[in-house]
């Protein structure tokens, strides 16, 4: 238990990454980018717990009971909205590449240009 | 074992049937990943709610809140773009008998107030959505 | 680089990640234990402001110039894409068929999207006392408004959705929070400070600049989203480019078993009413490019 | 109990992310991506964290994988004409 939630996130890196290298899709390849980023707040939120801690939100609980990490949160929080953005970003630019070059393959795509 | 961990407990229900619908979706046919993704949200919601109860937070709630509302969304888009929405008896009657199951104890163990409203609230979307995502001839119309 | 030696070099550099990493896992303090000496101070600063919830003091307090810079990249993601996916010369518009929806899955797409809209605003309103803010409920109340293409469909969700309203709401929601970073410099303190009176804790005007912020955040993040959701549903179901030619297109399309749809109903037909068939204008180089594209493709497979 | 909690939601949450990568149709991809997406906010809020679970659930859940579908569907209506470009299946080399 005392390392299992690093090495799960460890885990989804590495299979999102190997699902970017191995990808013959250019949408499934921006797909595998999204699980590689959830890795990163997987572990963020890990090291941020605390065990019998609390959220760090006051309204309904005592402001002197324990409370997890609050800097974490908050950078996670905002990368999951940014993130899906650029994941937008992406399939846009995928739907170009799809305009100009017929295809989705990026081998197809490499060979395409010499 | 004290209280919030019997919640928690009860939260491991629908966390562990999570399971098999994933095998479901990840490998099923079109069908059954629909049925599926649908029942997630089902089960996530009360997942929610009974945690949120387990850690003794009822501003968790809303987290349940949002599933109850985006769920059964989610499932009308995806039938809209997959021009498919089975009926699935298993999604109705979980949401008909899973639903007043959890929702009614939490109303008991919350007492009346505005908690209980938000309960109630969430429960009566979750089985809104499922019943009407789930039932005969339902249909979520051809894509356009 | 071919796909056998890149899978190789993905491997080799995996295993040393995978090795480093998990010496450095075993490294790292156990999981839910060690102690925060930021998250400790983060608190305590963000009870001294009488912001209940310490997420929203972190990012539109303490970190408020940090948040300005992820609502850039935001904006300007947003900005790309929509440059990426505009409509251009030699593409036409196309009425899609109005959908035939289920009356049931009509009554209650309706009943919900009031709902599920207050919803939103729920989350973004009550970012700095319970959980949620301005990039969540953003978010939850884009999705709420295509409630109503699931209603009926996507004409339906354009009448009643002014895109430019959503662009120029981007740019406002952008600019406000921009505006609120000078206003506390005019007051004679720092960029961003926090310079209006705190409340009480854990009421809806607490947190003195949280709730403005907050409030530009969700504006500029729910019209962002909108905004992007708009131009890809532009592009899969009305823009259609030369030789895109429905008739021959993909039967396999998304997996699909017609015949659970109810009888008597239309497929959808895809084939534009009317204008645009490749007799018209443009239509015969469009249809004889396409031609070459296909040679073309084939050749290359 | 927590803990109990949490182990399971981090096995689905490893499980849903392996078979979103081995899912190579991006449609099926992009349903996987929505359970990802509502067991990551499920084990974040076991992680005390509802405000990122929030961020998720909204995100994971619904827009990515719409963003996904709407993609396929723009990139699919061409494709009776190259064969299997976007077909998973036709691809081993």
């Amino acid at each position: 238990m005392t390392v299992l939630p690093y090495l799960v996130a460890g885990w989804i890196f590495l299979i999102g990454v190997y699902g970017l290298v191995t990808s013959r899709n250019l949408i499934h390849a921006v797909g595998c980018l999204a699980v590689t980023q959830s890795s990163t707040y997987v572990l963020l939120l890990a090291v941020g717990y605390r065990n019998g801690g609390t959220a760090p939100v006051f309204s309904d609980a005592p402001t002197d009971s324990r409370v997890v990490d609050p800097v974490v949160q908050a950078l996670a929080l905002t990368d999951i909205v940014v993130g899906a953005t650029v994941t937008a970003l992406l399939l846009a630019l995928v739907l170009q590449l799809r305009k100009r070059h017929g295809t989705v393959d990026p081998d197809a795509l490499s060979e395409l240009k010499g | 074992m004290s209280t919030s961990d019997g919640w928690l407990a009860a939260a491991l229900v629908p966390l562990l049937a999570l399971g098999p619908v994933l095998w479901r979706i990840a490998h099923g046919p079109a069908k059954d990943r629909l049925v599926g993704q649908n029942l997630v949200s089902l089960l996530a919601g009360l997942a929610l709610l009974l945690a949120a109860q387990g850690f003794g937070r009822p501003s968790y709630t809303d987290v349940a809140l949002v599933v109850s509302v985006l769920g059964p969304t989610g499932t009308l888009i995806y039938a809209r773009f997959l021009d498919v929405l089975p009926d699935s008896r298993l999604v109705k009657w979980t949401a008909l008998i899973g639903v007043p199951a959890t929702v009614l104890p939490l109303c008991v163990a919350t007492g009346p107030g505005r908690a209980m409203a938000k309960l109630l609230l969430v429960g009566a979307l979750l089985i809104a959505g499922s019943v009407v995502t789930s039932a005969r001839g339902g249909d979520g119309g051809t894509t356009a | 680089m071919s796909f056998r030696f890149r899978l190789w070099v993905f491997l080799v550099g995996a295993a040393g990640f995978a090795v480093l990493f998990a010496v450095a896992c075993f490294g790292l303090p156990a999981f839910g234990s060690g102690h925060h000496p930021y998250g400790v101070r983060a608190v305590r600063a963000s009870l001294n402001h009488h912001t209940a919830n310490v997420i929203a003091s972190v990012n539109f307090d303490l970190r408020a110039f940090d948040t300005l810079g992820e609502e850039t990249i935001l904006f300007a993601a947003v900005l790309g894409a929509v440059v990426l996916l505009r409509q251009t010369q030699d593409e036409r518009r196309k009425t899609p068929e109005p959908a035939v929806v289920h009356p049931r899955v009509r009554r209650f797409a309706l009943l919900t999207l009031p709902l599920a809209l207050l919803v939103g605003l729920y989350v973004i309103a009550h970012g700095q006392i319970s959980p949620g803010g301005g990039f969540q409920g953003g978010v939850v109340t884009a999705t709420a408004l295509h409630l109503l293409y699931v209603a009926s469909d996507y004409r339906a969700l354009e009448r009643v959705r002014p895109l430019t309203v959503y662009e120029i709401g981007e740019a406002a929601g952008e600019a406000a929070y921009v505006v609120t970073g000078f206003a506390a410099v005019l007051a004679g303190s720092a960029f961003l400070a926090n310079v209006l009176p705190f409340g009480t804790l854990a009421t809806l005007s607490s947190g003195g600049t949280v709730p403005l912020l907050n409030a530009a955040i969700g504006l500029e993040v729910a019209s962002g989203v909108v905004v992007l959701l708009a131009r890809f549903l532009d592009q899969a179901v009305e823009i259609e480019e030369p030789g895109e030619d429905e008739e021959s297109g993909d039967p396999r399309e998304i997996e699909k078993p017609r015949e659970s749809q109810g009888p008597g109903k239309p497929r959808e037909s895809e084939e534009p009413r009317g204008c645009g068939r490749p007799k018209e204008s443009e239509g015969p180089e469009a249809s004889g490019a396409s031609r070459d594209d296909d040679n073309r493709d084939d050749k290359r497979e | 109990m927590t803990d109990v909690l949490i182990v399971v939601a981090l096995l689905l949450v490893a499980g849903a992310a392996t078979a979103a990568v081995l899912n190579r149709d991006p449609v099926r991809q992009a349903l996987v991506l929505s359970f990802l997406g509502l067991a990551l906010a499920l084990l974040f809020t076991f992680l005390q964290a509802p405000d990122v679970a929030l961020s998720q659930l909204a995100v994971g859940s619904a827009v990515t994988p719409l963003m996904i579908l709407l993609t396929v569907r723009k990139v699919r209506r061409r494709s009776g004409n190259d064969h299997g470009a976007d077909e998973p299946a036709g691809r081993e080399r």
